[in-house]
């Protein structure tokens, strides 16, 4: 049988809880398995409840799970919070010093003075954590010695000492379980494989990664949360590749600099949460009036108003496809796990520099936090596209000087895509203005200059839909005709992958589309994908259905759209779930449901 | 003065204008404005590719327009923060902003502080008239108590803000403040703003004939005071002038006082940038990062085996 | 037959264009006809062109039509800009003193010395306009009575002096016609009727009468074209009203503010353009989730970015009704005319008071500066709705008060309206956040709670659909089975309504929807509309169809656009065009069309 | 004190709290402010239900709704401007923004000036912890040069604005500082800055221990010096004031140089609500307008028959 295990750690923010699971992940990813990790973070600054759910298999799962099989309390409060989800099965070990759990039937309990522990056999209180990762150990077989490499690259630069203070803890832990326990649990790791060449990054991680490697060189900050991580996981590189992380006084101002630091040649970019982009808007359409390659990420989180900024939710979607006075042309991409938050993100500056826009980059608080073992990067093999400069001698007939001007603007062109000029450059100065304007930039209200440039600049989509959207479609379509075919983007699309897997292997009939280009939308894949699905399903985590909302736009589908708005990402029983409810409820076959619909009022917020 | 490019030969003052003409009325200050800038460049040999000139939203504020540069007419209050970005990623440009009073004391006085406190090597040009001109007469944070405006038409009852002193107290290393009707002095402030290295201020007292019916020419004519010539001012006394700045409003309430012109405080000091270079050294910053240099950035992301 | 006569006066900004036709106007409304002005400025502070088109009529038309009657040139630029449209059977009177016409088939020409007479005879430049209307007065019998009326009442304050050269310069140019000009033209108008009670305001200063008459006590300004004048237009009125203007230092602050003066108890509005909605979006949303009534009205101008600032666009819809990040309640309104900016005006503050959310006003520059005569309003006639403020007395069992905590946001009302309290009442006192909170206002993370405090915000869209949005649709659908179904808002809907009598005269049978609430949506309205129709067609002066896109996604139709973007409103013709285009190809059953795929591309700019 | 309103039987400090924990850290610098404030309420005698609280987003921001007040949590950098339209709408109420360095100074700079200028009859009481503490530990525009920040690993190289002089510089009618381990001196400040009549800063130096680690308790507490009671400082002398003000930073620089606390300046000069009182009283305003007056602004639009 497939190896596929899930460990969860909850505890007090600051006990070592994250960390525990990162140790976890990387073992794991170095002992040869595929692993994904997902942490959680309390909104207070100190303290409050933590959890690393560590998911470990042979083949890639994207989601964490339902849930748990092994469950790793270091206090009661996080006993407290997950002990709902304890069924007959799973194994609790738990913190005996801090608290007793009640009777759970069939669970499997192994009580740990893990406190007491770090007091008084190690007189350090912060090795708890590591005491329990002995434990964890020694219990399900975890090979030691990944888990001592990783200890020690961690706490190598603290010194010696303290890399043997924590070996100490592991063994500790081991040694309690040695003496003090019995194995009555099936759950065993399998020995270590060949270590596959992978990194390990999290979500905001991955994309500062790859925004280096598509060649930023000016990231313009302000911090909120959920997106402050991309700039504290970029400056160090950033500046070394000659580059420079600035932290504007607000996110008008990093827009701005973002824009003026691309006119001046950079490929450039900002990061964000809803609430900034709402700030950075009007310039926006700044960017697509003047033409300006500008990447920006959207780090999702709850909305609207500040809404609870620690949290998931994918509703600024119809914000960055529909916000702005007037329209200008864009293009938004959404990785759905973090391998894809580090290839996006160089799509993203590659589709800006060719198509002269700001290209949005859409992920979310849970994906940001989200950690994942990935074939390492090859960056000599990655395509990067830079953007076209004049050049008089590729203009012999001088089509783009006209009376000694520069035509930045210049119309004649096929796809509405004309060579930009750099300031230090006198072959090709010009103004750029948000004002309507002519070919050579002079300010213009012409009714006929005004369509011909509206025309100019939203031709460029038809290109991108030409030659650059197909490959963000990830078609999952077995079945010449699905009972339900489902469609979804981002971090939903992970969880959907999984209940697809669980609804085909109990032989459900359904096809699936991940899309992560969601504007503009190529209307023909989307209406082919329909075709062969009796139904369309749409899951996403906002009140409203963005997506479905846009596809209802732009092309015919109707589909029927699940709601979930609580602030968590959904989980694969519940998408298992909305379409097992269609497959009951034939007669549904468009509308909206939310989780109350398919589970009950009351069952709701017992699934996660 | 080895800190920007200059040309061999020298262009004239024609040379750096375009050929827009200017949709401001006529009699306005701004054309003065454009002029002394147009002497400026030619007087310091600026070649015009390496001229970026930034301006937000207001009739001042289209001023780039009629020059010869590279030129970003940006929204409303957003020109010091687009010209940030400029300078920061290439700062052997020459960054001038053009604005006006509502578009950098009002809309855009959030960016302000932080431009200046950082010492970030721009060069900001205010054309100050008082008003709000391209909208059709509101107050501006300059105007003078009592002035009419068509949100205000009982008189403006907001005591005015005032420039000199703010920017000084933000700690910009070159204040001045100038007046159209005097292109000789304006041409000479607007080279010493360009000259210097660092946040520079030059405030340009540019009347608007068409709304602001108070602080017109005439009113400025009989008024405008040299503090360097006149008053023996000495720029690098930064507590004269702090005090010299808190009388600049003076006027507006004293028929008698005086309306001061000229530099107020200049001081050299390090720039962002070079601050900047020094962190980019520390870092063993390469200007052209090697595929090597990248790969390692992802490769740190392995577990970390040892 | 019916009177209907149009007067377009063109010339350079400062000549008194604007103030001829604003006479005209006052003296056709006195003189007891239906009058509609049109006036479009120059983006320049001084000069350039400017013009006002005067239709006077004994029905009311509520368009400006597709050209003139009689044009009156004051110099050779206008004659410029209009001589396209110079149609055998036009009028054609123009400053001779400045040039001289081509030769135009069959039409009929004055040449008049405007300049001269000003110059030579008045001895004053300024009197022109005034000559100009002397002549217009004498060759088309318009009682002069009601013109002498208006001067009076507009030079008074000036002094005696100033109306009787006025009065001079009149019969300086009716003169001029009787002794040099022969009428070779068959309009003239009736005679003067029994005057009605009538009220003539431009499209901005019925808003802010509206806004007064809704009991408005607080307006936080941010002067942009073309919102401004809203502002000008209120700031006598409201001050005497006992409420203030403030003039804010930008457009978040001015929403800010407007959000603190309702939290503290006053109705509150705001006015901008699209730039200043972009900046306030974030406050939008915090106005939606902190349950704040507050009325913003968007006098729509061309984007993106600064685009054309005194040009018509109905582009912020799509802004309107999406930006934001994360969803929140809000309604929109789109007046059609100006009697409706006064009377939607009020219903905004209605149902923001109602529902205690933001609700949105969409206008645009074109409806601005249009002045139109309608009914004086009778103020007393005028339902206006107060805010819901908690009352002790009847809550006896003291439902809203939970440990002495005031539940702001209780959850148990059935339509998520929950009552409010101001500032200064002790028996109220609570918090507002835009952080997901609980029912007495605490912050939460809580999956439950945030589930429910969203429902209840959403829910009051659900009783605003079932009591409040049928008003704001105008049926105008005499046919039961009709070929097309015409649904257009805002400036659109005027033009439409000319095209469509038109069209039914010629026998089509053509249906109309007149929206006028755009969000939320009665699907089932637009729908049944729809059923009745073969067709639907969408005119709208916008890129990207936005009021089409809304109801392709919130109902089934799928309809056919017709989309303008080049800064200027439609004219009939155009409409009808494009209906007859649509007969004339009936395989056309959705999609999108544009001016020049109606017209073809030479044609598309000659029209207007 | 005539100005606002006073409840006949006084309330206990904890009458002013909600029964909200305080999210904050333990050893936050905050918990103290909300203690002044209580005191502060408690001793002035306010009513509960006549005091509005409103911040914008931060640790800090979150002060509000600790306390029993009508509390308005805003977004980030917005308190100053929701709390101008609160007090224009009713000026009967004691509008206090509860705000931090980063909320105020940074992402909201463009509001004070115009705010302070005005003098608007607000209390502001920025907790400046010299960092952002809610986004975990970003400089702010208060920091010291070379402070950790996670954007800025390099220690920031940002000259720090000056919060008193800045104040100073746009025309606050009260400034003062103090300091959040001197409760006695806090609370007093804060209540001379709500008893203010006009637009009053406080600026609160309010340590963060969980990422400030330099600007500490241990740091401040033997720096601070009461510029009034030590240093003799008359707080109606507006040069002195600035004077002062500009060395209030010198202990970044300069190990010796004190931490000056006290009240800099403090002039009781016409508000914003008077003048607006003036105006209403030429427009002979009512407050509750008749049907007839407002059918007399509908009437104005008739045809002009005379
Ligand atoms: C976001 C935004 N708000 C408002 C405006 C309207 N607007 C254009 S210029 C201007 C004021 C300009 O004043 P100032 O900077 O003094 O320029 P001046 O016209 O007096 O030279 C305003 C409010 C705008 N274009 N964008
Ligand atoms: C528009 C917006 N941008 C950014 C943020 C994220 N944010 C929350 S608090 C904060 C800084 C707060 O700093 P400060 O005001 O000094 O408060 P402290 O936490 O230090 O008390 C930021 C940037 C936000 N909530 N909203
Ligand atoms: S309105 Fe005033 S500032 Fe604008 S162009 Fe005319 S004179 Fe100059
Ligand atoms: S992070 Fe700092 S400012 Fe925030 S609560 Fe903790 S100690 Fe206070
Ligand atoms: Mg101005
Ligand atoms: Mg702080």
């Amino acid at each position: 049988m497939a190896f596929d295990l899930t460990i969860k750690i909850g505890g007090e923010g600051g006990e070592g809880v994250i960390s525990a699971g990162d140790f976890l992940t990387e073992a794991a990813a170095r002992a040869g398995y595929e692993v994904v990790n997902f942490k959680s973070f309390p909104s207070e600054i100190k303290g409050g409840y933590s959890q690393s759910t560590v998911r470990i298999s042979d083949v890639k799962k994207y989601s964490t799970g339902d849930g748990f099989d092994i469950l790793c309390c270091f206090n009661g409060e996080a006993y407290e919070y997950n002990k709902k989800h304890l069924k007959p099965g799973t194994v609790l070990v738990y913190d005996s010093s801090d608290f007793e759990p009640e009777e759970h039937e069939g669970v499997i309990t192994y009580p740990v003075p893990l406190s007491e522990l770090a007091r008084e056999v190690m007189k350090a209180y912060i090795t708890k954590n590591v005491i329990a990762l002995g434990v964890l150990c020694e219990l399900f077989k975890i090979p030691a010695k990944p888990i001592k490499d990783s200890i020690k690259a961690k706490f190598m630069r603290k010194g010696e000492d303290v890399v043997n203070m924590n070996y100490r803890a592991l063994d500790v832990g081991m040694n309690y379980v040695r003496e003090n326990l019995e194995k009555r649990d099936p759950y065993s790791f399998p020995p270590p494989k060949e270590p596959k060449d992978v990194v390990i990054m999290e979500g905001n991680q991955a994309v500062a990664k790859g925004a280096v490697v598509a060649g930023c060189k000016f990231f313009a900050a302000y911090p909120i949360t959920p997106a402050t991580t991309v700039g504290n996981y970029i400056v160090d590189d950033l500046i070394k590749a000659g580059g420079w992380l600035y932290q504007a006084e607000d996110e008008i101002a990093a827009m701005a600099m973002a824009i003026g630091a691309s006119h001046a040649g950079l490929k450039s970019m900002t990061a964000t949460s809803g609430p900034g982009m709402c700030l950075k808007t009007e310039l926006f359409t700044y960017a697509g009036m003047a033409e300006i390659p500008v990447v920006i990420v959207d780090v999702q989180r709850v909305g609207p108003a500040t809404g609870m900024p620690t949290k998931h939710e994918q509703g600024d979607l119809h914000h960055t496809v529909y916000a702005g006075h007037g329209d200008y042309p864009k293009a938004v991409l959404a990785p759905t796990n973090v391998e894809e938050n580090f290839y996006l993100t160089i799509e993203a500056f590659n589709l800006a520099e060719k198509y002269q826009m700001p290209v949005f980059l859409l992920t979310d608080a849970s994906l940001s936090l989200r950690a994942e073992a990935f074939p390492t990067p090859n960056v000599s093999k990655i395509k990067l596209e830079n953007r076209w400069l004049y050049n008089p001698a590729e203009d012999p007939e001088g089509r783009y000087i006209r009376n000694g001007r520069f035509l930045r603007f210049a119309l004649f062109t096929e796809d509405g895509i004309t060579p930009m000029g750099v300031p230090g450059d006198p072959n090709a100065i010009h103004a750029i203005t948000g004002l309507e304007h002519q070919e050579n930039s002079d300010p213009r209200n012409r009714p006929d200059i005004r369509t011909l440039q509206m025309e100019k600049r939203m031709k460029k989509l038809e290109k991108l839909l030409r030659e650059d959207a197909d490959r963000f479609y990830e078609f999952d379509a077995p079945f010449e005709k699905a009972d339900i075919g489902v469609i979804t983007w981002g971090l939903t699309a992970s969880i959907t992958k999984e209940a697809v897997d669980r609804l085909r292997s109990r032989g459900v009939k359904v096809n699936a589309l991940y899309m992560k280009m969601l504007w503009p939308v190529r209307a023909d894949l989307v209406e082919d994908f329909a075709k062969r699905a009796e139904r369309i399903a749409m899951p996403e985590t906002n009140w409203s259905g963005q997506l479905a909302d846009i596809l209802k736009q732009e092309t015919h589908i109707r589909p029927i759209t699940f709601n979930i708005y609580r602030g968590e990402p959904m989980i694969p029983s519940e998408v298992e779930g909305f379409i097992d409810y269609l497959l009951d409820n034939p007669e549904i076959t468009e509308g909206r449901l939310t989780a109350a619909d398919v589970f009950g009022k009351e069952k709701v917020y017992g699934l996660i | 003065m080895a800190h920007f490019q200059q040309l061999e030969v020298q262009l004239k003052p024609a040379d750096y204008r375009s050929d827009i003409e200017p949709t401001w009325c006529p009699g306005c200050g701004d054309f003065s404005v454009v002029a002394a800038c147009t002497k400026a460049f030619s007087e310091l040999k600026l070649p015009p590719e390496n001229i970026v000139q930034v301006s937000g939203i207001g009739c001042s504020s289209r001023a780039p327009l009629f020059m010869k540069s590279y030129s970003v007419h940006t929204l409303h209050g957003r020109a010091l923060p687009v010209a940030v970005g400029i300078k920061l990623a290439n700062p052997n440009l020459t960054v001038i902003v053009q604005t006006g009073d509502g578009d950098l004391f009002s809309i855009g006085s959030g960016h302000n502080p932080h431009a200046a406190r950082r010492n970030i090597d721009l060069t900001v040009i205010c054309m100050d008239n008082q008003i709000y001109g391209l909208t059709k007469n509101q107050v501006s944070p300059t105007s003078r108590e009592g002035l009419y405006g068509s949100l205000t038409p009982y008189g403006t009852i907001d005591k005015p803000l005032n420039p000199i002193a703010t920017m000084l107290a933000y700690g910009a290393t070159f204040v001045a403040q100038t007046y159209s009707g005097n292109p000789k002095h304006m041409t000479e402030v607007i080279k010493q703003a360009i000259v210097h290295r660092g946040f520079s201020f030059v405030n340009v007292l540019s009347p608007c004939p068409t709304f602001n019916r108070v602080d017109t020419f005439k009113y400025y004519k009989s008024r405008t005071k040299d503090i360097n010539k006149e008053l023996g001012h000495d720029p690098t006394d930064y507590s004269k002038a702090l005090e010299l700045a808190f009388h600049d409003l003076d006027h507006y309430y004293d028929p008698n006082a005086p309306v001061p012109i000229g530099i107020f405080f200049k001081k050299e000091t390090e720039t962002y940038h070079d601050r900047v270079n020094a962190v980019k050294a520390r870092y063993k910053a390469v200007d052209k990062p090697t595929p090597e240099l990248i790969q390692s950035f992802v490769d740190a992301c392995k577990p970390k085996a040892i």
